[in-house]
């Protein structure tokens, strides 16, 4: 499948303030994380997707369109903004009702809608009739999400839309994202929760002051990322004695004691050849061992190594 | 791009919305605002907007005293209140949203940013009317309460005054509101400059000032002509000028408001 | 990393008292006010009318010497201007205590008037650093977490007006008694003019004890620095619409205009017709200078309507007292 | 520097706050010791709510508090004296500088001006904040206001503090580097942290005491070693492919197992070691990327516990 949102030598300055500098890339189709640092560059490239901002220079293209002033395409957009700002007079079926008929839908199928949405998204019945402003921020959340479902997009771009909600709350919506991109729809989500974006997403961007540092699978990022080595901590009783098994057998490239005890941090050579042997070293060393973690293949290290 | 047209397991009882038309946007708009203007967290402004006019009036004014009704009418509601309500109305329309940080959700729905800025001018305005409507016809309760013989053919004027007051004020702080978050301010300004000091100089550039034609409307009225010693002349040429300057100002915000962008975050606690 | 580097320290140590935290809050801000360059023109704007003041108390002293040079100048004019002066001077040497507190009170009352434009001004000024941007900041929720209470709260942002009224009204009038008088060619200036003085200052500590609770009042309305400062805009503008209107329909219109009830006030605690009063029958050539100056029949003047200024003063502050209490409150 | 308080921090009988009918604190007993005490519960649980009662931010409907001894609610300056808060939500003084704004809080909190200016920097320093401190505070990122947070709410040394989300919209890095400034500041100073979030992760990182709060009451309060003592004999098995694969074969001995959303394998192998589950993936030719024991304690609590609390969900 071809890209969803193409970028060619894209800035944006706020006057002297960078957002985005000279930046090209491509967001493909399906579930993509969007990464960075605070003050990256996220939003403005997620306001110049939904067609808020203007590029200063350079292209930016959604399904081969340019979003500012445009209708055609901004109806097959949905938008969540990460602030938690909603109308204050108003309660969600209303809500959601008034924005349905500027999306393009007929009153009666409206308020339908607007009615499916909120169980869609799991806001209790009971919360309907109170106001807006009267909501807890996971209420938020929902409310906001059911607005960018309204018009039954094809591209649905959120910011931030985990932010504030309870770990249940984060499951309905991740279950909720997963069945919309089953069913076809593409979905471009920022956050900054990264071990939630790295089970909810199969791509991902990383930006950081204003450039776009890798893209791409986290396979492929991390063969990428310079300087990257498979890693290991290992909580063990006898950590020494680990490390002399494990170094003798020349799998690794080297090993450190942590000075709080137990653990062991082993950085190994080939990862082929030491997941091949590695497990029947460790049960011939008669080492116990309580836990074992590996946290240079997840996002955050990926990450940590590219925006170091 | 053609794979990418729909997804390939949308439910087929549920058809596509497309772009709105006019109708669907402007309902979408009013569904929108309306509740905002009858807020009950905002009830001592509507009500003040409503009836502190005409209760005032009512309250200050002494039986059969003509002079003080219509020095109230002409230069206390047509003159001052009307203009700074409109100025105060409409300047928010835009600015309010993006203060709240709620115009995201609006300017990302698939309406031209033109018919977004009418759209949400059409519904203040039919707020406005409303209110000048009632406090036009409560004015003239209190006139016909206190017995003041030129009240009911008054009444009339005064109420196609705040129709054409809405029009022109509407507009113009429409666009006010999109220059400035301090666009009361700006619109004060406005007022001395234009309105009352251009206004009341005569120079040759004294039609800008838009209470001088609504004057002139009122001043159609016998009792107002003797007593302020106003001409009553072209006033027909007053209200085209009107209009004109509405439509333009119109023309300006639109094309404004299509140019422009928001910042919600640097100007959220201001 | 420098930051792992830094430790943190206990803090052993005596703490301030609870009137200097209220002190801190209106100290800070009133220099939050004054960073706005319209208020320090404002401030500036007054203190140089306080100058013109103490020119023309100096006039005044001046004329109460014999061989001043207002005399000499008069001379050089006129000779019979000159003998004129001369006889004014020499009849009101007899008399300084009337002379000095006529005189000062006149001039004191205009001046404090004038000044109400002034003190309205700088409350719109200082009208969004009140409670409004605490408010919209939800700073309210860090003063709340603070060992300061609500009233401290209230009080140290009453000092906040209360600072910039003195800078922009009790300062400028203060100083201008204080040089007139070292200007003056006597010392017993300064105990002829206590009545003067004592009016003045009563009469402006009332004002912005008024202003005060009122600027407090307006800001806490909303949380939005356009809708406060545009009520207060809008109080103004149509109290002094509704002015005028009071000569035709019923007076009390008037009192709807807070300058006017200010004005009102400083006619009740100055009494000015008293002092003029005093002028035309103990100083003959006064009454007849002021009737040949005055076609406006000016003197007697109608009496203050004491009945109707107390009254509506203390309506705007109740509920100006209303809406802080409401609004203020922990959520 | 450790300074500990003796005697409970907080204490409360039958504390009840109601909104109108809505009742967000129903009674609630609680007595919390000196330490890093984690807060949770589900959107609407009460959380803040508590946080604003203690705080006084909130009057009380019916009940007692005591914080550091002391009745909440009669002695309000003294007690705010000695606790620290940072609100969820920004809550700067725009126009001020960084430094000024942390000065001027402390000057509230009682300290005199030029105590208050050297503690300022002191805790800027502290918080990680540079030359930022001479900017005003309106133009900071949402990381530098969070760290500005911090800083004010510990400028006059307090003995508790209470902090309400205070990862919120940090990016990775910052979400480390403020968990740590927290953890230091119980585990080195000896203050009581309070922390209330709704990111389980953050909890486990810093706290060490976990009180959980559903529909405005108590449901769990216990040490978190204790809590993941109570788990031990479950592992979630991370392997690159062959996920089910793993799962049957753990089933084949035996051992409650299934694939958990995130690609994880959850088993519940029962032994106190990792060493029998070694050798099942050895006779399986599975090599594991990471194995951890008892593990997302806090999730599971949260589900479990809210089962019957929780509505629809």
């Amino acid at each position: 499948m071809s890209a969803i949102v193409q970028v060619r030598e894209l800035s944006r300055w706020y006057g002297i303030v960078m957002g985005l500098n000279h930046v090209s890339f491509e967001i493909g189709p399906g579930l993509v994380g969007l990464v960075g640092p605070n003050g990256a560059g996220k939003s403005t490239l997620i306001q110049i997707i939904t067609g808020q901002f203007r590029p200063s220079s350079g292209t930016l293209t959604v399904f081969g369109e340019v979003p500012w002033n445009n209708p055609r395409l901004l109806r097959r957009i949905g938008y969540c903004p990460e602030r938690e700002s909603l109308p204050r007079d108003l309660g969600p079926v209303d809500w959601l009702h008034g924005l349905g008929r500027l999306s393009g839908l007929r009153a009666t199928e409206a308020r339908a809608r607007a009615e499916r949405l909120l169980e869609k998204v799991r806001l209790p019945r009971e919360h309907w009739a109170k106001r807006l402003s009267q909501y807890s921020k996971g209420m938020r959340q929902r409310v906001k999400l059911a607005q960018a479902l309204l018009h039954d997009p094809e591209f649905l771009v959120l910011d931030e839309p985990m932010n504030g909600l309870d770990p249940l709350g984060r499951q309905e919506m991740a279950h909720v994202l997963k069945e919309l991109a089953a069913g076809g729809t593409h979905i471009l989500i920022s956050s900054h929760i990264l071990a939630e974006l790295e089970a909810l997403c199969r791509e991902f961007v990383i930006l950081n002051w204003g450039r776009v540092l890798a893209s791409g699978t986290r396979d492929t990022l991390r063969t990428d990322v310079q300087g990257w080595s498979e890693q290991l901590q290992v909580r063990c009783d006898q950590p020494e004695k680990l490390a002399r098994v494990l170094f003798d057998a020349g799998v690794l490239r080297g090993f450190q004691l942590a000075p709080e005890g137990d653990w062991l941090h082993l950085e190994v050579r080939d990862p082929e050849v030491f997941y091949q042997r590695w497990l029947e070293l460790l049960l011939a060393s008669g080492v116990v061992v309580g836990e074992i973690r590996s946290e240079s293949r997840s996002l955050r290290q990926i990450f940590d190594k590219v925006t170091a | 791009m053609t794979s990418l047209a729909a997804p390939n397991n949308a439910p087929a009882a549920d058809p596509k919305p497309g772009v709105p038309g006019l109708g669907s946007s402007l309902a979408g708009l009013w569904v929108l605002s309306w509740r905002g203007f009858f807020a009950w967290r905002r009830a001592p402004l509507w009500l003040a907007a409503l009836v502190a006019n005409p209760l005032l009036a009512w309250l200050s004014l002494p039986d059969g005293e003509s002079t003080g009704f219509l020095h109230w009418n002409v230069h206390l509601y047509v003159g001052l209140l009307m203009p700074l309500y409109c100025l105060v109305v409409c300047g928010a329309m835009i600015r309010d949203e993006v203060q709240d940080d709620t115009l995201a959700f609006l300017v990302t729905r698939p309406l031209t940013r033109a018919r977004l800025y009418l759209g949400k001018y059409v519904c203040q305005l039919a707020w406005l009317q409303c209110v000048f409507l009632v406090n036009g016809l409560l004015l003239l309760g209190v006139g016909l309460l206190r017995d003041i013989p030129e009240a009911p053919s008054l009444a009339s004027r005064v109420l196609l005054a705040g129709i054409l007051a809405a029009l022109v004020y509407g507009a113009l702080g429409g666009v006010f509101g999109l220059l400035t978050r301090r666009y009361i301010v700006l619109g004060l300004v406005y007022g001395f400059i234009v309105e009352v000091g251009i206004g009341h100089i005569p120079t040759n550039i004294n039609s800008l000032s838009m209470l001088r034609h609504l004057q002139d409307l009122l001043a159609g009225h016998p009792a107002v002509q003797t007593r302020y010693d106003w001409s009553a002349d072209g006033s027909g040429t007053g209200v085209l000028i009107i209009l004109g300057t509405t439509l333009t100002a119109l023309v300006v915000g639109a094309v404004l408001f299509t140019w422009k962008e928001f910042h919600a975050s640097h100007e959220a606690l201001k | 990393m420098a930051l792992h580097d830094i430790r943190y320290r206990h803090w052993e140590g005596r703490h301030i008292g609870v009137w200097q935290r209220r002190g801190v809050i209106a100290f800070s801000g009133l220099r939050a006010c004054l960073q706005n360059r319209w208020t320090r023109y404002l401030v500036g704007f007054c203190w140089l009318t306080a100058l013109v003041y103490v020119g023309l108390l100096f006039c005044i002293g001046q004329l109460l010497v014999a061989d001043s040079i207002i005399v000499e100048w008069a001379a050089n004019l006129n000779p019979q201007l000159q003998a004129f002066v001369r006889a004014l001077t020499t009849w009101l040497e007899q008399h300084p205590e009337i002379s000095v507190r006529v005189a000062q009170g006149l001039l004191f009352y205009h001046y404090a008037t004038f000044l109400i434009t002034a003190a309205l001004v700088a409350v719109a000024l200082a009208i969004p650093h009140l409670i409004t941007r605490d408010l919209g900041s939800h700073a309210m929720v860090v003063y709340a977490s603070k060992a300061i209470n609500r009233f401290d709260y209230l009080v140290g942002k009453a000092g906040v007006v209360g600072g910039l009224l003195t800078l922009t009204w009790l300062g400028p009038v203060l100083a201008s008694w204080l040089l007139g008088n070292l200007l003056a060619p006597n010392w017993n200036f300064f105990w002829h003019s206590r009545v003067p003085l004592g009016h003045a200052v009563l009469f402006i500590l009332a004002g912005m004890a008024f202003l005060s609770v009122l600027a407090l009042g307006v800001s806490a309305v909303s949380s939005r620095e356009k809708a406060t400062v545009g009520l207060y805009v809008a109080l103004w503008l149509v109290g002094s619409a509704l002015e005028p209107l009071g000569d035709i329909s019923r007076p009390w219109v008037k009192q709807l205009s807070i300058r006017y009830d200010l004005q009102q006030l400083a006619r009740v605690v100055f009494q000015p017709e008293q002092d003029l009063r005093i002028a035309q029958e103990k100083v003959p050539i006064v009454g007849e200078v002021l009737r040949g100056f005055g076609r406006r029949p000016r003197a007697p003047w109608p009496p203050a309507p004491a009945a109707t200024t107390w009254p509506a003063l203390a309506i705007f502050a109740l509920l100006s007292t209303g809406v802080i209490l409401t609004r203020t409150k922990p959520e | 520097m450790l300074r500990r308080v003796p005697g409970p921090v907080i204490e409360t009988h039958g504390l009840l706050k109601r909104f109108g009918r809505f009742v967000a604190l129903d009674r609630l007993d609680l007595r919390v010791e000196p330490g890093a005490i984690g807060l949770l519960g589900p959107n609407g649980a009460g959380k803040s709510t508590l946080l604003k009662c203690l705080l006084q931010l909130h009057p009380i409907t019916a009940g007692t508090a005591k914080l550091l001894g002391r009745e909440v609610g009669r002695e309000g300056r003294e007690i705010r004296k000695r606790i620290g808060y940072t609100p969820e939500q920004d809550c700067h003084i725009p126009g001020m500088l960084g430094c000024e704004y942390v000065t001027y809080t402390a000057q509230l909190c009682g300290l005199p001006f030029e105590a208050a200016r050297q503690r300022a920097h002191e805790m800027l320093d502290f918080v990680g904040m540079g030359q930022e401190r001479y900017r005003k505070v309106d133009t900071y990122s949402t990381g530098m206001k969070q760290r500005l947070k911090l800083a004010q709410a510990i400028v006059h040394d307090p003995e508790v503090l209470f902090l309400d989300e205070p990862t919120n919209g940090l990016d990775p890095r910052g979400q480390v580097q403020m968990l740590d400034l927290v953890r230091r500041l119980w585990q080195e100073h000896g203050l009581t942290v309070v922390l209330s979030s709704h990111l389980l992760h953050d909890v486990e990182r810093v706290c060490e005491h976990i009180i959980l709060l559903a529909r405005g009451q108590v449901l769990v309060q216990d040490s978190l070693a204790r809590l993941k003592e109570r788990r031990r004999g479950a592992a979630d098995v991370v392997v690159s492919h062959r996920q089910s694969e793993v799962a049957q074969g753990f089933r084949a001995r035996g051992w409650p197992s299934e694939v958990l959303p995130n690609g994880h394998v959850r088993v519940e192998h029962g032994a106190p070691d990792l060493m029998p589950l070694l050798d099942c993936l050895r006779s399986l030719g599975v090599a594991p990327l990471e194995i951890i024991p008892s593990p997302n304690v806090l999730e599971e609590m949260f589900v479990k516990a809210l089962e019957g609390a929780h509505g629809p969900a």
